[in-house]
């Protein structure tokens, strides 16, 4: 229970990244960190305690093995973070040569 | 029934092809992108065939059994959006032939097209909550891309600020899946609901509700959600405002939102009432924002959020005359607002300017733009007997049935807000004396004229699907949202 | 960093030319282990795209690129996508969509055995190693000719 | 016990990433971060993921601070206005409370349920032939939604390709 609460905890600190602050780069910090925590949460609903991670040895019979699922999810999950991350850096790269700044209240062009 | 895959596997394919051969081989990209589209197209069609002789088809993707592999299903809301995206994408590929020769490195256009196209029929037709997570993305990313193409400043602002907000929804969406994993320990939507439904609903729950409301209102722009949508979607080529504002929201947004509250968590007052209650704000805010703007596109974005508001808001009331018109509004939609952004694009390709301020008079040097936009802004300010009228009268009779009376005044005085900006494009644009400085421009290249002459005709005739004979395309996908959590039973019937 | 095209320093060059070809061969023993022991496709494409990095970390772009250049590389990533795509396609011989189509497996705790997953890593690794390889040349080659303006 | 105070080690390193002024120190504690993750998931039992976590993140790394090295960087302030920090903070509470109580219906910590997962453990090995049964189940039991992520890869790259073009438009303004 505890861990759960930790585990969200580190999500509202990104979210809360993501809500504030002003520079381009801290916010795609902050996207990483939400991405962290809800990776690091899905890990953690599939965990058994004195579980044994879910690959085989010859010759032993297995029991106790903590849930696969979540791991192959969180392992698509992690390529999709990498994918956004890229993405994002790209397109600040290419707003820091235009704006030369980084800083969003002065990447003003569009009006609300 | 094993043609299921070929949704995604036509688009990939394509997409895939483009980006090997397109730089090479000249027109490549546009003509293997619009064969996969008519493919697509035929397929969706026949599809329709399909629901009608079967009811509800599941396809296990590698063979295993549902809740252990991933299934496909095809059941009639499936179809019905599979026709409404392809039908539009159909078009607008065909439009981009003439018009995105303005923009450098066309194929790589095709192929981010190709996987947004890939990315929405993949979570049209998934039967698996995760694998809906994973198309979502794709059509996420590909979007993101999208709307940046010109790569001018503009573009890539609102590029930044759309991609921020929809990676914060998209976690919203794997954090409610997460939760749902944990509580069920499954991910299938037909299997989940049959978890839930045997363990009964606590606080855990309404959180998972709440979470998912938040993710896909966000990607729909329903009001406390939208700013995004404004700045996206008018600096994306036209093609794509088109796609985005015609279908893309609808799926992301509309589509995901009532498979996962119909279907799998099951519907309960309380989210009846807070679809009526965003809804009607959408309905209103979007209006009120939509007239003052000069940018043409601008104005056709805001009208968007306040026409999806029309949308949640008939789904909210929850009776099956206010889905069908809730459903059959979503289709209309789709095909005049992608006629409206198409013509808008078609502006901008003759004039170079999207400010309302500087056209006019247009109508006697781009006669097939005025006249079809003239039958896009009649239609989705609903004035009768064009398709917009029909699925509005349904949603305010609906709306009147169910005792939700302000809320039906409301959805008449924002119509004829509807009809007033759109007067005003029009007769700003088209009518009026003609600016001096566009007396030498012409229509753009045929296949852009084209695809907006068949919009128009199919906006025009879209009342006809209140006729018997074509009517079951609607109702079966009515029946499938008034299932409710019958929806398990249905599926887990089909596997056997 | 140097941000001439000579790279970094002579300690730095002569580690990596000794360090390069063990990272990479680390790589594809991770994409062809993927189905037996932790990894798999993903790292080990993630593996294979970092020690072309690498190399355009210490040595500069040009020494890189001439290893791996960047038309190569986005040809190689639509390959391997299309590659994952026909073994998924492929399965309809065995009448689904992914389809598991070798009817024998292998023994297991065998490189050879697992039917379709070892040749899926092959396909996932090729795509993610030169995606992200373009990823990079991209970027750095932008920064490139941002600092030129 | 020590899975806390990974946790907390995160937690930490997260703040310091958000709150701290230079931008290359915040990207390195971001890094760390996302290092601790790799930690966390060795304890966990998930090796295939500690190991792709670690990769991911030395490749985010060496990308982020490829965009944010030799920018001038003239300090930025935040939103100063009170009013926005505080109804972030309370939109923040909700969401805890909220969860909190959400979270007290789920299994225990360490007791998942496994309802289909059992099934992957006793007959993974015999359907598909794989050992790592990870592998199994995402290129096998679950290979369509590997497809998936491999397009996202895929259509994150041409994104990048396509965003990065210096000429937009070929007579635009």
């Amino acid at each position: 229970m505890s861990t759960y609460l930790l585990c969200l905890v580190l999500f509202c600190i990104g979210l809360y990244c993501v809500l504030r602050k002003r520079n381009i780069i801290k916010i795609i910090i902050g996207l990483g960190i939400i991405e962290y925590a809800v990776n690091l949460f899905f890990v953690l609903i599939g965990y058994q305690i004195h579980g044994r991670a879910p690959i085989l040895a010859k010759d032993q019979v297995i029991s106790n093995m903590v849930d696969p699922l979540p791991q192959a999810l969180v392992l698509t999950s992690i390529v999709i973070g990498l994918a956004v991350t890229a993405l994002i850096v790209a397109i600040a790269i290419r707003i820091y040569e235009k704006y030369g700044t980084f800083d969003i209240s002065k990447i003003r062009r569009l009006r609300g | 029934m094993k043609m299921l895959p070929f949704f995604v596997i036509i688009p990939l394919g394509t997409a895939f092809l483009v980006s090997l051969f397109g730089k090479k081989i000249r027109n490549f990209a546009d003509i293997v992108a619009n064969l996969g589209t008519l493919c697509l197209l035929l397929l969706s069609l026949y599809s329709i065939q399909l629901v009608n002789a079967h009811k509800v088809l599941v396809y296990k993707v590698g063979g295993w059994l549902p809740p252990i592999g991933i299934c496909m299903v095809l059941d009639g809301l499936t179809s019905f959006m599979l026709v409404t995206v392809n039908l539009v994408s159909f078009l607008v590929t065909i439009y981009s032939i003439g018009y995105m020769e303005k923009y450098t490195d066309k194929y790589r256009f095709y192929t981010l097209f190709m996987l947004l196209l890939s990315g929405m029929n993949g979570i049209i037709i998934t039967g698996d909550l995760f694998n809906l997570f994973v198309f979502l993305e794709i059509a996420s990313i590909a979007s993101y891309a999208l709307v940046a193409f010109g790569t001018e400043a503009e573009e890539l602002e609102a590029s930044f600020k759309y991609a921020v907000m929809g990676t914060v929804a998209s976690s919203f969406i794997l954090l409610a899946i997460a939760l749902l994993y944990s509580y069920t320990s499954t991910l299938n939507m037909a299997d989940i609901s049959l978890v839930l439904s045997q363990k009964g609903s606590g606080v855990l729950v309404n959180f998972v509700a709440v979470l998912f409301l938040a993710g896909f209102g966000l990607k729909a722009a329903l009001v406390p959600f939208h700013a995004w949508l404004p700045d996206a979607h008018p600096s994306a080529p036209a093609p794509i405002s088109a796609m985005l504002s015609g279908v893309f929201i609808k799926v992301l947004g509309v589509y995901a939102l009532c498979r996962v509250f119909f279907n799998i968590l099951g519907v309960s007052d309380k989210i009846f009432f807070i679809l009526v209650i965003l809804g009607v704000i959408s309905m209103c805010v979007g209006a009120f924002l939509a007239i003052a703007q000069r940018d043409i596109k601008r104005m056709f974005a805001y009208s968007s959020i306040s026409q999806i508001g029309y949308i949640i808001f008939a789904l909210g009331i929850g009776t099956p005359l206010a889905i069908l018109g809730g459903l059959f509004h979503l289709f209309n939609h789709a095909l005049f607002k992608s006629l409206l952004f198409l013509n808008s694009g078609s502006i901008e390709y003759s004039t170079g300017t999207r400010d309302l301020k500087r056209l006019g008079g247009l109508n006697r040097q781009l006669p097939i733009t005025g006249y079809t936009s003239l039958l896009g802004s009649m239609s989705i300010s609903g004035v009768p007997p064009l398709g917009g009228f029909w699925s509005k009268l349904i949603i305010i009779i609906a709306a009147l049935q169910a005792g939700y009376f302000v809320s039906a005044t409301v959805a008449i005085l924002v119509s004829i807000l509807t009809l007033a900006y759109y007067l005003k494009f029009q007769s700003y644009a088209f009518f009026g004396k003609l600016n001096e400085a566009w007396l030498k421009i012409k229509e753009g290249p045929g296949t852009m004229r084209f695809s907006m002459i068949v919009l128009a005709v199919i906006c025009v005739s879209t009342g006809l699907l209140l006729i018997p004979i074509l009517r079951p395309f609607l109702q079966s996908a009515v029946n499938v949202l008034l299932l409710g959590n019958g929806y398990k039973d249905v599926v887990f019937g089909a596997i056997r | 960093m140097g941000n001439k095209e000579t790279g970094m320093t002579l300690i730095v060059k002569t580690i990596t030319r000794l360090t390069v070809g063990l990272i990479l061969l680390y790589g594809i023993y991770i994409v062809l282990h993927g189905h037996l022991s932790p990894g798999g496709g993903f790292a080990g494409g993630v593996i294979i795209a970092l020690s072309f990095i690498h190399l355009m970390l210490a040595f500069g772009k040009d020494t890189a690129l001439k290893k791996l250049s960047q038309t190569v590389a986005s040809v190689l990533e639509s390959l391997g996508a299309l590659m994952f795509l026909s073994i998924a396609l492929l399965g309809f011989s065995g009448g689904y969509f992914f389809f598991n189509f070798f009817l024998h497996k292998g023994r297991p705790f065998e490189l050879f055995s697992a039917g379709i997953i070892p040749l899926c890593n092959i396909a996932i690794s090729l795509k993610v190693g030169a995606g992200l390889f373009a990823i990079f040349a991209v970027l750095v080659l932008s920064k490139k000719s941002g600092n030129e303006k | 016990m020590e899975l806390q105070l990974l946790l907390l080690f995160m937690i930490l390193g997260a703040i310091v990433a958000v709150e701290i002024e230079d931008l290359l120190s915040s990207v390195i504690a971001v890094g760390a971060v996302g290092l601790g993750l790799s930690l966390v998931f060795l304890i966990l039992k998930a090796p295939d993921l500690a190991i792709t976590q670690l990769v991911v993140e030395i490749l985010c790394l060496i990308i982020l601070i490829r965009a944010t090295i030799k920018k001038d960087l003239p300090l930025i302030r935040d939103g100063r206005w009170l009013f926005n920090t505080f109804s972030t903070f309370l939109f923040i509470a909700l969401f805890l409370i909220f969860a909190y109580f959400a979270l007290k219906e789920l299994p225990n910590f360490g007791a998942p349920i496994m309802r289909v997962a059992k099934e992957y453990i006793e007959s993974g090995l015999e359907k598909t032939g794989a050992t790592n049964l990870v592998a199994a189940i995402i290129l096998d039991f679950r290979g369509y939604d590997t497809l998936g992520e491999a397009t996202i890869l895929f259509t994150a790259v041409m994104g990048v390709l396509a965003v990065m073009r210096k000429v937009g438009r070929i007579n635009g303004k």
